[in-house]
């Protein structure tokens, strides 16, 4: 794959049913693997896996989003859109990691978090809200690898981590092509132009500096599914190293010092204060409050 | 620059993105819900909440800040920050610069986020409102920017954070920006949390997507106005995908509170109220400062605040 | 009353639904009382109260289970039966308030935790695990007072505080005595015996040194709500501000040291090693493992 | 003193306490859920476990040590530590003292608990496992004490948490004693975690009441038995007190799996395999040592431990 593949057969090559999934990647990479189950208070979503294994001679807690390679496995695993009780799932995961000093590994692989009525009800977006506040201040190293789809609210709930990585043929968007397309070009047909226009792929989000680094597909990992596997898991090591080395170097304070300004950073603005000051009427300021 | 700010919006005028009482006439003003008329000066009195059906009127976030602050005490911060439109975004030919300057123009602010420094029944609070007139409250780079300079700010002086959202969902101009503003808004919350100081957020009609599934949904104490839509996934998104009838009240402020998600539905008449309190405990506790000349009602919150 | 009451006539003025519940004594107490909601999760349960507000010019947090005071009102509460969202409610409290360092003041009034399919689905069990650990070592100051009926494990799972007090018509057991007459009585208008034998009453559980003060009532405190909902506060401020004193003079880490040893050492046992030793066989060792 | 301990248990008797198999002859035992003949040396060799049906048979907690430790390794801790009857509980004329003494004598346990220290598959842990024949294995003050004081060695010696539990309730004769060795189990377990040692709880046939709602349900991995009947209160209370019908598999190990309750259902033959695996993840992280010559299937857990 090239640079200048079009966004949309990325889209299209990080939706294929063939391409290797977060138990492809955790039952190569992970030793001694055990999956790890519930959330405590309702359910065991199965669109989330998690557990607890050793990633090159150290104990980590692994976790990401399950997709079925068929339509069958996509029903039970719900296309590998997470529930509320899947976030809790995660959430209670990465408390245990971090109590005993594990660190955590996270494959994103999702359409988006459920829509359903059931999950609305039990709090969606509550869910994925403590998840980010969760993971904002986790004393534990983390990363965080898009494998195929990072769809929206859904994705980001796994995906606050010290290093983002990327698959070549991934995406990572605030909303899919198709939803775009039917929003701001009123025809859901649209959605390849939408998926350029959202500039979802590793190359893009890389340049925006969001991600840390690309995991190049030689092939496409459906066609190179083991060395696809060991490369990903060489470039996560060595971010882990790397994160691993300022935590036990500088402190874990420092690390999250780190990860603070990684995600505060992220926002592309300018401040017009200056210019705005001659044109401006004056300063806004509340004129009465009738309660008062 | 184009003039933004010239035309000052009135309370009355007849606004698409409002769901708010369309003006038949400068007297009277009939509401979005019961379709009765009510006098225009009544409506606003009370806060335009219509006072025959409790319809609370959606707000632009320059009314919320006048409604729910003392008189005068509200000092405005980072009004110039703008986004920078880092996707050069366009969708079938309608480019993004070009719609933020419209927007701009017809809704008189210049982002969907006002931040600030304000006074409620006399307790200082640092406050964040969002503004839905602005492509529909919408999370991206300039909301997140504001949002979190005002809860660093708060940590600096050591004050409460209020937020009052609304939102329609994601930015999607502004796409992984966007998303990412939900990480960036929360983690600072994480650090507000850290220095023991309260988040209270207050939750709007409508409010849905990235708003709910980050900053707005973590607070310390969570209220809502009645009434108001709140949910992860829109209602139609959720019919059309799940094929289910949703039931009757589902995803409004009393089926949140059902379901365990928010402390409280507080009337807009209440808010200043019940917010006062809160600060009151709060501030007493963790900002280690007394105003013993706040005299509280001793059994809480009445039915109808002032 | 007098020391001498039967126990049985303890239960029933334990139960008397005209007797004060958990908000008639957060409203007479607290101050700008503001009640909180929802356990963030599931539900709202009405079967707890909760919120925060000022007790003798300091903010709290206050829970408690609410009885109702007639039919209709036990039907909307549940009878103070709270389901895994009350406790869930009371531990998102407790976190709460531990975050803002503010102590916490629990009233206990329930027959036991609800046994119903719900409740069982959503984790009864592990709902009131999680607050006894997360009490043990919560690190602000805590009381409890035991207002009416204490039953069992649903009553426990907000009890675990460093100071316990007792009204003194007020009953506290590991099992109802209809419970206990029917199990080990085969019988259950055996009850009266049952409370007997059960040791429920406040002057027992002083004696056995699992509470730390009795608040009298000198007229039944159905009879004299004012009076006893007064007192009440005036014995919980005094153990607040002890307890407050522990923190602040011996630093929170001492005053869970405390904490721990109170519950550590509740416990009625001989260790009859000694005398054993002679007439034991040998000492009980694995003699294979046919897995190894 | 009687002599508790002279009449060593055989693992074929009848016991009425026991869901085991009915013994008609010495060779022979009739599984207590399929009702089919199993040659009884087929039995134990698969930790009474009925090859036909996968009933797992209710074991004592001697059998538990045995099957479950590798030969020789376990040393039993504070078998002195007895009940004092602190309320001289009696009902109906049935002294407690004397239950005491009866159930000893039956079960060849003088508590409902047995700890101790041991080795699975060459890896150390501190283990606790109850005696469902000692007055269904509830927790009275002895079993609070020596919960306690293992917890308190697991601290001493750096070593993992092993708890193995099956329980009836409550042990009404101690009555507040025994409410609070629930906070007194749990307790510990809070100083446990503090030190970065993990708790793995194994629940079997029947856990209900205290046990589940203490320190059983509150491990940082919890694992169950097939079948194993596990809930707060037990069915016929349920049924008695809503009067509604119970679905099939309630309360089994597996609708807690499916409810998110607990991480696994484990067979009895796989049991030592899982936790060597765990033992070996925790202790290579918080116990600051390898064990390298330990090889461990780089696929995870199969289906079949041996
Ligand atoms: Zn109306
Ligand atoms: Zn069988």
């Amino acid at each position: 794959m090239t640079a200048t593949t079009p966004a949309w057969e990325r889209v299209q090559l990080a939706r294929k049913p063939e391409r290797p999934h977060s138990l492809d990647y955790i039952n190569a990479l992970i030793s001694g693997f055990v999956e790890l189950h519930g959330d405590r208070r309702f359910g065991d979503d199965p669109a989330v896996v998690t557990g607890i294994g050793a990633f090159n001679g150290r104990t980590v807690m692994v976790l990401g989003h399950q997709k079925g390679s068929n339509t069958r496995e996509n029903l039970d695993r719900n296309f590998g859109m997470p529930g509320p009780d899947g976030y809790r799932k995660a959430l209670r995961i990465f408390k245990h990691a971090e109590k005993f000093d594990f660190p955590i590994i996270c494959f994103i692989d999702t359409p988006g978090a459920d829509p359903g009525l059931g999950s609305e009800e039990r709090g969606q977006a509550t869910a994925i809200a403590e998840n980010l506040l969760a993971l904002a201040s986790l004393r534990v190293p983390s990363v965080g690898v898009v494998i195929g789809e990072g769809g929206s609210g859904g994705a980001l709930a796994i995906s606050v981590t010290d290093r983002l990585l990327m698959l070549e043929n991934s995406v990572y968007a605030v909303a899919s092509p198709e939803a775009c397309a039917a929003i701001l070009w009123k025809d859901s047909s649209a959605a390849p132009e939408a998926a350029e226009a959202l500039k979802l792929t590793a190359q893009d989000l890389l340049e925006f500096e969001i991600i840390d680094e690309i995991v190049p597909e030689l092939e496409p990992a459906h066609e190179a599914m083991d060395q696809t596997i060991q490369r990903t898991g060489d470039v996560i090591e060595r971010h882990l190293a790397e994160i691993e080395a300022i935590a036990s170097d500088q402190g874990i304070d420092n690390l999250l010092e780190v990860r603070y300004q990684k995600y505060r950073n992220i926002g592309a603005w300018v401040d017009k204060q200056e210019e705005m000051l001659g044109e401006l009427p004056t300063p806004m300021t509340a004129s009465g409050n009738p309660g008062s | 620059m184009p003039d933004f700010f010239r035309r000052k919006p009135t309370f009355n005028r007849e606004n698409a993105d409002n769901d708010g009482p369309v003006v038949p006439d400068g007297l009277w003003v009939k509401c979005a819900k019961c379709k009765d008329l009510v006098y225009s000066k009544d409506f606003e009195r009370w806060f335009r909440v219509c006072p025959k059906c409790d319809h609370h009127a959606r707000l632009t976030a320059k009314q919320r800040v006048e409604y729910l602050l003392d008189s005068g005490s509200f000092e405005e911060w980072d009004r110039g920050i703008v986004t920078s439109d880092p996707l050069n975004f366009s969708a079938n030919g309608d480019r993004y610069s070009d719609k933020l300057r419209q927007t701009a123009e017809k809704s008189g602010q210049r982002e969907s986020l006002i931040t600030g420094k304000g006074r409620i029944r006399g307790y200082d609070a640092v406050i964040a409102a969002t503004e839905f007139g602005f492509l529909g409250a919408s999370m991206g780079s300039a909301f997140g920017e504001k949002f979190v300079r005002a809860v660093e700010q708060a940590i600096e002086l050591r004050l409460p954070f209020i937020s009052v959202s609304n939102s329609g969902g994601a930015r999607m101009h502004e796409s992984t920006f966007s998303l990412m503003q939900m990480a960036k808004t929360t983690a600072a919350l994480s650090r507000l949390g850290e220095h023991k100081l309260p988040h209270i957020s207050i939750l709007t009609d409508p409010c849905y997507g990235g708003v709910t599934a980050s900053y707005a949904m973590v607070a310390d104490i969570i209220m809502a106005e009645p009434g108001a839509m709140i949910g992860f996934a829109g209602p139609r998104v959720i019919e059309q995908i799940t094929r289910q009838k949703l039931p009757d009240g589902f995803q409004t402020a009393e089926f949140l509170l059902e379901h365990g998600m928010i402390d409280k539905v507080c009337r807009r008449s209440e808010l200043a109220e019940a917010l006062s309190l809160l600060l009151l405990h709060y501030t007493d506790a963790t900002m280690g400062r007394r105003q013993p000349d706040y005299v509280y009602v001793s059994n809480g919150l009445g039915e109808d605040g002032s």
